[in-house]
């Protein structure tokens, strides 16, 4: 199992890297020249030779890259070029978020899915089963942005039942951070008030950002379990004397999920794909809305950053999803 | 056979009807609205109307037409989700044939390649390279292509890897036929099926990033009547106007379903081994 | 031995919990919620668009100060400043008062420091001063005097002085890293003298920031009895969700971009009022005049005519816009008052533009329109253009970008786009930041001068009035030069903007100014 | 036949299945017995419907299933009563023994747990299905261990805590028995329990399973296509082909004897209970389009034209101990 996972982290490096050099390949080749963008609105033309000679922007390129590797070995991110903050240190602060975001996602996406699918395999073909369907298949048609905008619209702003934006109200001090999810540091530090407003704001994000996960995660379980449901263990069980409830739940259901978890990882590509528009969309001050901003000010080190990051996490991501199902199938033991 | 299968599978009957009622729309859209002024000239009087007999979807804040543009802008839709695949094809389907059926130095590089484009989120790497190209729906379309066709070489490669070990190709390699022979006369047609199939559900879901794009403002270019970016355009008009935000998200959604539900039902016909999960 | 690490857990999360609890006990005080957009960077010498003016004007202070509207240049840290007969020698006095908010007294040497530190990092506001100013000719040769030698004549000096923040050069040379000038530590840091102080534990970029009262602050209190001690700043991306935030009551104010088409919805709320302030920000569509078919003086103005100007302003602006119809903000010194400029006539344009057919200009082919994206109202703009010259059969497109990457390509000509959208904001009150910077072709390859203009005349004009002292001579000089070129079409000159910013009416004494669209929180004060 | 009440009986059961082409007649008038402490053997092709009947029996037959006529009755509790669901009585008292020992256990779940679950909804005697309150799962795992020594699995106690598998195919058909017999059952039902392993596995699982059966007077129907197994093991024979009762009678009678000339071809297809080896031409027939009369008319030698037109009833031949359906007992064949 160690060597295992050792082996999967070790083949992390060449992705990374190679993730590296297509990222600032990408990024040389953009039009927009970064020194005038830096030199600000009213630089003139020396102004932006200035800076370009500052930046090593008038080295070649190979070189640039050669200092931007240097720097990564070391753990240095390099700095915005906007606000002159340490890349890291700002992702850093704005991960909490994200990770909140995803976690309750996640939750929901799980809890949400697994119930949906097991329903729509146990009363397969009955109209429960027909909504489970429905829901599969429009949570996989269904624009993240547009469904985002739509809630917000509904029950933030017409029904005024959610707050339309952010983690907290505006006028209020974040919860005293331990882990940096308000969530958790809310409860915590037993500021109550303070964790119903956080869930009151992390609803219509969460809600978004699962509902594509959770057709995905639905229709998985569903199939997995009518296809479990078939199996030579299921019906042995039930001429044993075992009442089908009991087999369902927890036999066919752990085979299920060992099923779904596989899923997991593909779903966390798709989750941060989904937190960049919903974290826009909502306020959310997570990596997402980093990303996003960091794209309109072309801060190409912000961008090539936040892609190695979401890289690197979307890789752990995987290799953990791998673990737990080696821990959940024995079989791969 | 074939027909009455698909015919019974009621999901993937209105899958087609959708996928045909956009196609025509594609088409004939102009046959359905009442000409290009609805679409792009402004009537900066009649702005920001609500849906009436007149203007069913209401109109803009430039005064247009929603429902003329929304029609438009199915063609557009179209021809995105077309392009992105097909490019994304030409592109993944022989780098999958040529990795899966060569055992080279060569198709271990190509697939480590693919592996670090999967290494990110999808929207995550289009939207980089959409931003260093220059603005418009051709870029849009080409970093979704350049981010899509791993995909493809993904599934190509595993069924190719799949079938070289069948027995006919081990009978046609012992007849001494050229491995481009084999791999393009015998493997091709073979792992045809998991192509279509791919390339039905790649359509929608090429659109749906399409639109994401076009949202985040790094897609399609006013005033063409591009679906995400109406959306995106409507935002500042919330809640007052909903109309603008929600006909134009329900036509992506109905087109999108529309593709997957076709993709769902051919995959069930063209290869029933796969099961129906994703 | 595990037992005690759980417990000492236990006791830390209770004791913090307390402390939160007296926090939260701490809220109904004199505080504000502002929704003010951040800058992406808390260094003052890094940036001069309006947020970083909102962060500036309250926690920094400079040697002169806008006030009013229209915005007069007052002595805020200098109490005078002399200029010696060639123009080029400035000398100035400071109060012997000020402190900054870690205590030490700021003197001389900080200004020198601030403006070397400016002239070092190149950034934003640097550009009104490094043409100029060498940093080897800026002196201290006391405590409270400052002297300034310019390499040549340059009148607008003064006005520009308000962009310079002055930074306390103890601190931040304590936090130097390398020869960085405490670049790395003032990103999210605060070394100022301003009426409010940076709380850096609640700052986190473009999300939220805290300022405290300065009570120390050099220019005392005794104006205004109740100031505000907090103010939280928080902003909303997005107009549509801060006009939510604002009629619930959460916050007290938007940024100065409300759009026009909710000024209706927020004033129908009896707590809130919206501010509509004239300020001197002007939306130009600018042409490439060195790019086929714009190079054609007749095309240029077929286009001017076929701009739908009132329209525009009355249904998508709802009226809150002012016609300035050349490059100079119609509410300043500068700017002809007769100025008749363009029209949209229909009929005209198409005079023009047969006339710039037959003199071969290639107006069939693809025009490219590049719009900001920040701001809806740049594709908008572009849009009504675009309806009402389609008519003549031309075919514009419209292209969104970010600012940043736009400005980026203004380069060469060639890289500069057909045409694109932009404000010209007050960055100083001088019609140089306008007309100035805008057409003389000394600064061809900036973003203020993207339309490529290029007239002999003119810029021997400008040239003139950049280095006359008096104001009178410079207003005649300017207004010559405005109509040069209004006559030869070199942009479309749209509007001058009305900012409004909805406001929770138990906020007072809310003074607009340009620079920084009045959010200069020292005035205000909170009431019933 | 013996004189007492039989344990299990199942009586002219007609079961059918509608399906898209048409009404499938899985089974057709089943008649058979099985006595207190007798093995009965259940032999019959594959696709012959034994698998249905198992299901019927055990309660657990797909909700479509229809019972047109007939009646199972076990200790003289009638099992179709209950349509689908198991009784809770019957579960006490009927253990099953699955056919692929591979695929019966469910592969992330350890053994013992599945084992519990199991004794937990039939329980051992006198306890009611279903209670796990007080030292239940204390005694019950004792008991399960205990079982396991009995099958021979070496270090029972590991043994419970290890996942399926971790045991080779012949151990869990051993664990399976030891779980069928764990709430000491009055009948077994073991649906070809060993045709998945190899032979000398088979041997060895066949004589575990006699010991373990005769020790407790446990009755058994044992369901197999392999005489040989009938042989090694059965009192009784009941011979179905198609889902109809051919022939049923003592082992020795129907393997020395047979009368029907389904048992006969059955017989010859084993060549250490008979001197020729045949096979038997033809299939057997859908039973959607399944003749009217005898079913396997179309593949007898002796077939007549009546046999197409009406099933003859199980009748017993002149001097026999058993039933026969077969018109050659018309024609006064002899045993």
């Amino acid at each position: 199992m160690l060597e295992f996972i050792c082996r999967r982290i070790l083949s992390l490096f060449p992705v990374i890297l190679g993730l590296l050099v297509l990222t600032y390949a990408l990024l040389y080749l953009a039009p927009s020249d970064p020194a005038t963008i830096l030199a600000g609105e009213n630089a003139s033309v020396e102004d932006i030779q200035a800076v370009r000679k500052e930046y090593g922007l008038d080295r070649p390129v190979y070189v640039q890259f050669g200092m931007y590797l240097k720097q990564v070995s070391v753990g240095n991110l390099g700095v915005s070029m906007y606000s002159n903050r340490p890349v890291l240190e700002d992702i850093a602060q704005r991960l909490p978020a994200t990770i909140e975001l995803a976690l309750v996602s996640l939750v929901l996406m799980a809890i949400g899915g697994i119930t949906l699918g097991t329903m729509g395999a146990v009363w397969h073909n009955s109209p429960i089963d027909h909504v489970t369907r429905m829901i599969s298949v429009a949570g996989l048609a269904i624009a993240t942005f547009w469904l985002a905008i739509m809630l917000q619209l509904v029950f933030a702003m017409v029904l005024g039942w959610f707050p339309v934006r952010g983690r907290i109200p505006p006028e209020m001090v974040p919860p005293v951070q331990i882990t940096g999810l308000y969530l958790l540091d809310s409860i915590l530090t037993l500021n109550f008030s303070a964790f119903r407003d956080a869930v009151r704001h992390i609803t219509l994000p969460a809600i978004t950002l699962a509902f594509g996960g959770l057709a995905t995660v639905a229709r998985f379980t569903r199939s997995s379990m009518l296809e479990n449901l078939t199996k030579e263990y299921v019906s042995y069980q039930h001429a044993t004397g075992v009442p089908f409830r009991r087999i369902i739940v927890p036999y066919v259901l752990r085979n299920s999920v060992i099923t779904a978890v596989t899923q997991l990882g593909l779903l966390f590509g798709s989750l941060i794909s989904g937190a960049v528009v919903v974290e826009m969309i909502f306020d959310w001050p997570g990596i997402g809305s980093y990303l996003v901003n960091a794209i309109f000010t072309s801060d190409y080190k912000v961008i090539l950053a936040v892609t190695i990051v979401v890289g690197v996490i979307y890789a752990l991501v995987n290799i953990i999803v791998d673990v737990i199902h080696a821990m959940i199938d024995p079989r791969l033991r | 056979m074939v027909v009455k299968k698909f015919s019974r599978d009621l999901p993937a009957t209105f899958g087609l009807i959708v996928v045909m009622s956009i196609l025509t729309v594609a088409v004939f859209g102009w046959w359905l609205v009442s000409g290009p002024s609805d679409v792009y000239d402004s009537n900066l009087l009649a702005r920001l109307s609500p849906p009436s007999a007149q203007n069913p979807f209401g109109t803009d804040d430039l005064g247009r037409d929603v429902y003329s543009r929304v029609i438009i802008g199915a063609r557009s839709a179209l021809l995105v989700g077309v392009g992105v695949v097909a490019a994304s094809m030409l592109i993944g389907v022989p780098i999958g044939l040529y990795a899966g059926y060569t055992r080279t130095i060569g198709s271990e590089v190509v697939m480590r390649i693919t592996d670090i484009f999967l290494a990110v989120p999808q929207l995550v790497l289009a939207l980089a390279i959409a931003q260093i190209l220059s603005r418009g729906l051709e870029s849009a379309m080409l970093a979704l292509a350049l981010t899509y066709w791993p995909a493809f070489a993904r599934t190509v490669y595993g069924e190719v890897r799949h079938q070289k070990t069948s027995l006919y190709v081990e009978a046609l390699e012992g007849l001494g036929a050229s491995p481009f022979r084999i791999a393009v006369l015998h493997l091709l047609p073979n792992v045809a099926p998991a192509i279509i199939i791919r390339a039905t559900i790649g359509v929608g879901f090429a659109i749906l990033t399409a639109a994401t794009l076009g949202f985040l403002g790094i897609g399609a270019t006013p005033p063409s009547p591009d679906w995400g970016l109406a959306i995106a355009e409507s935002r500042q008009f919330l809640p007052e106007s909903w109309w603008l935000a929600l006909f134009p998200g329900l036509a992506i959604f109905i087109t999108v379903l529309g593709f997957n539900l076709l993709g769902d039902g051919l995959r069930d016909i063209l290869d029933p081994k796969l099961r129906r999960s994703r | 031995m595990k037992h005690v690490g759980v417990y000492r857990s236990l006791a830390l999360a209770l004791a913090i919990a307390v402390s939160s609890v007296q926090f939260a006990n701490a809220e109904q005080k004199n505080e504000m919620v502002w929704g003010e957009l951040l800058p992406e960077t808390l260094d003052p010498h890094l940036a001069s668009h309006s947020q970083m003016q909102f962060y500036m004007l309250n926690t920094y202070d400079g040697l002169y100060r806008y006030e009013g509207n229209p915005p007069q240049v007052v002595p805020w840290l200098a109490t005078a400043h002399e200029v010696s007969q060639d123009g080029k020698t400035w000398t100035f006095k400071l109060r012997k008062d000020v402190q900054f908010h870690d205590g030490t007294v700021l003197d001389s040497s900080d200004v020198v420091y601030s403006f070397r530190r400016l002239l070092a990092m190149g950034r934003g506001p640097a550009s009104a001063f490094s043409s100029y100013l060498k940093p080897e000719n800026i002196s201290a040769p006391d405590n409270e005097t400052v002297r300034f030698v310019l390499n040549e004549r340059y009148a607008p000096f003064l006005s520009a002085l308000p962009l310079v923040s002055i930074v306390n050069e103890g601190l931040l040379s304590s936090h130097q890293v390398g020869n960085d000038w405490g670049a790395a530590w003032l990103s999210s840091n605060e070394a100022g003298s301003g009426a409010y102080a940076l709380d850096t534990k609640t700052y986190r970029p473009l999300e939220a920031m805290d300022v405290h009262r300065f009570a120390e602050h050099f220019h005392g209190w005794s104006d205004n009895p109740r100031p505000i001690e907090t103010v939280r700043v928080r902003p909303s991306k997005e107009t549509s969700t801060s006009v939510l935030v604002l009629l619930k009551g959460a916050i007290d104010a938007t940024d100065s971009f409300l759009p026009p088409d909710q000024v209706k919805r927020v004033e129908a709320d009896e707590g809130l009022r919206v501010s509509k302030d004239e300020s001197m920000r002007i939306l130009v569509i600018r042409m490439n005049n060195k790019k086929p078919p714009f190079d054609n003086v007749n095309f240029r103005k077929c286009l001017s005519y076929a701009f739908n100007y009132d329209g525009y302003i009355a249904a998508i602006l709802q009226g809150y816009a002012v016609r300035n119809p050349g490059p100079i903000p119609q509410n300043l010194w500068g700017a002809p008052k007769d100025l008749e400029g363009y029209t949209f006539d229909m009929s005209k344009a198409k005079e023009f533009c047969d006339r710039a057919k037959a003199e071969g200009a290639p107006i069939d082919r693809k025009l490219k329109l590049f719009a900001p994206s920040e701001h809806v109202q740049m594709a908008q703009t572009g849009q009504v253009l675009q309806a009402e010259t389609r008519k003549l059969g031309l075919d514009i497109e419209i292209i969104p970008a970010t600012f940043p990457s736009l400005a980026g390509s203004m380069g060469t000509p060639e890289s500069t786009p057909d045409m694109w959208v932009h404000w010209v904001s007050t960055y100083f009150a001088d019609p140089e930041n306008w007309i100035g910077q805008m057409y003389d072709s000394r600064y061809h390859g900036t973003w203020k001068a993207s339309s490529w203009y290029e007239n002999a005349q003119v810029d021997e004009i400008l040239g003139k009035a950049r280095s006359a002292l008096s104001q009178e001579d410079r207003r005649s000089l300017y207004e010559e030069a405005s109509r040069i070129i209004v006559k030869d079409a070199a942009d479309i000159w749209v509007y001058n903007t009305i900012q409004l910013r909805g406001i929770n009416k138990r906020v007072n004494n809310f003074h607009f100014t340009p620079v920084g669209a009045g959010g200069e929180l020292r005035w205000m004060s909170l009431g019933q | 036949m013996k004189d007492t009440l039989p344990l299990l009986s199942v009586r002219n059961l007609q079961l059918v299945i509608p399906t898209d082409e048409g009404t499938a007649k899985i089974l057709d008038r089943v008649t058979f017995e099985v006595a207190e402490g007798e093995v009965v053997g259940l032999v019959g092709e594959s696709g012959c419907g034994k698998s249905t009947l198992i299901k019927a029996i055990l309660g657990i037959l797909p909700n479509q299933a229809e019972i047109v006529s007939g009646e199972i009755k076990f200790g003289g509790l009638d099992l179709l009563g209950s349509a689908t669901r198991r009784t809770w009585h019957a579960a006490k008292d009927i253990g099953f023994i699955p056919q692929d020992p591979f695929t019966a256990l469910n592969p992330v779940f350890k053994v013992g747990v599945q084992m519990m679950e199991i004794l937990r909804w039939s329980g051992l005697p006198g306890e009611p299905p279903g209670y796990i309150g007080g030292n239940t799962r204390q005694r019950h795992r004792e008991h399960l261990i205990k079982m396991l020594k009995a099958v021979q699995i070496p270090d029972p106690e590991d043994a419970f805590e290890r996942y399926p598998h971790q045991f080779s195919g012949g151990q869990r058909q051993r664990i399976l028995i030891a779980s069928a017999l764990s709430s000491r059952p009055k009948l077994i039902v073991a649906d070809e329990p060993t045709t998945a392993l190899d032979v000398t596995t088979q041997r060895e699982i066949l004589i575990l399973l006699r010991e373990l059966i005769e020790d407790d007077k446990t009755s058994m129907l044992l369901v197999t296509h392999d005489f040989g197994v009938v042989a090694q093991m059965c009192d009784s024979v009941s011979v179905m082909y198609a889902g109809q009762t051919m022939e049923n009678g003592t082992a020795k009678d129907i393997i020395h004897t047979p009368i029907h000339p389904y048992t006969k071809r059955l017989l010859a297809c084993h060549p250490e209970l008979s001197d020729e080896i045949v096979g038997i031409p033809g299939t057997v027939p859908s039973p959607i389009f399944a003749p009217p009369g005898c079913r396997f008319g179309p593949r007898c030698t002796s077939c007549r034209p009546a046999c197409s037109e009406q099933r003859p009833p199980l009748m017993k031949p002149v001097g026999g101990q058993r039933d026969v359906a077969c018109v050659l007992l018309d024609q006064g064949v002899r045993v």
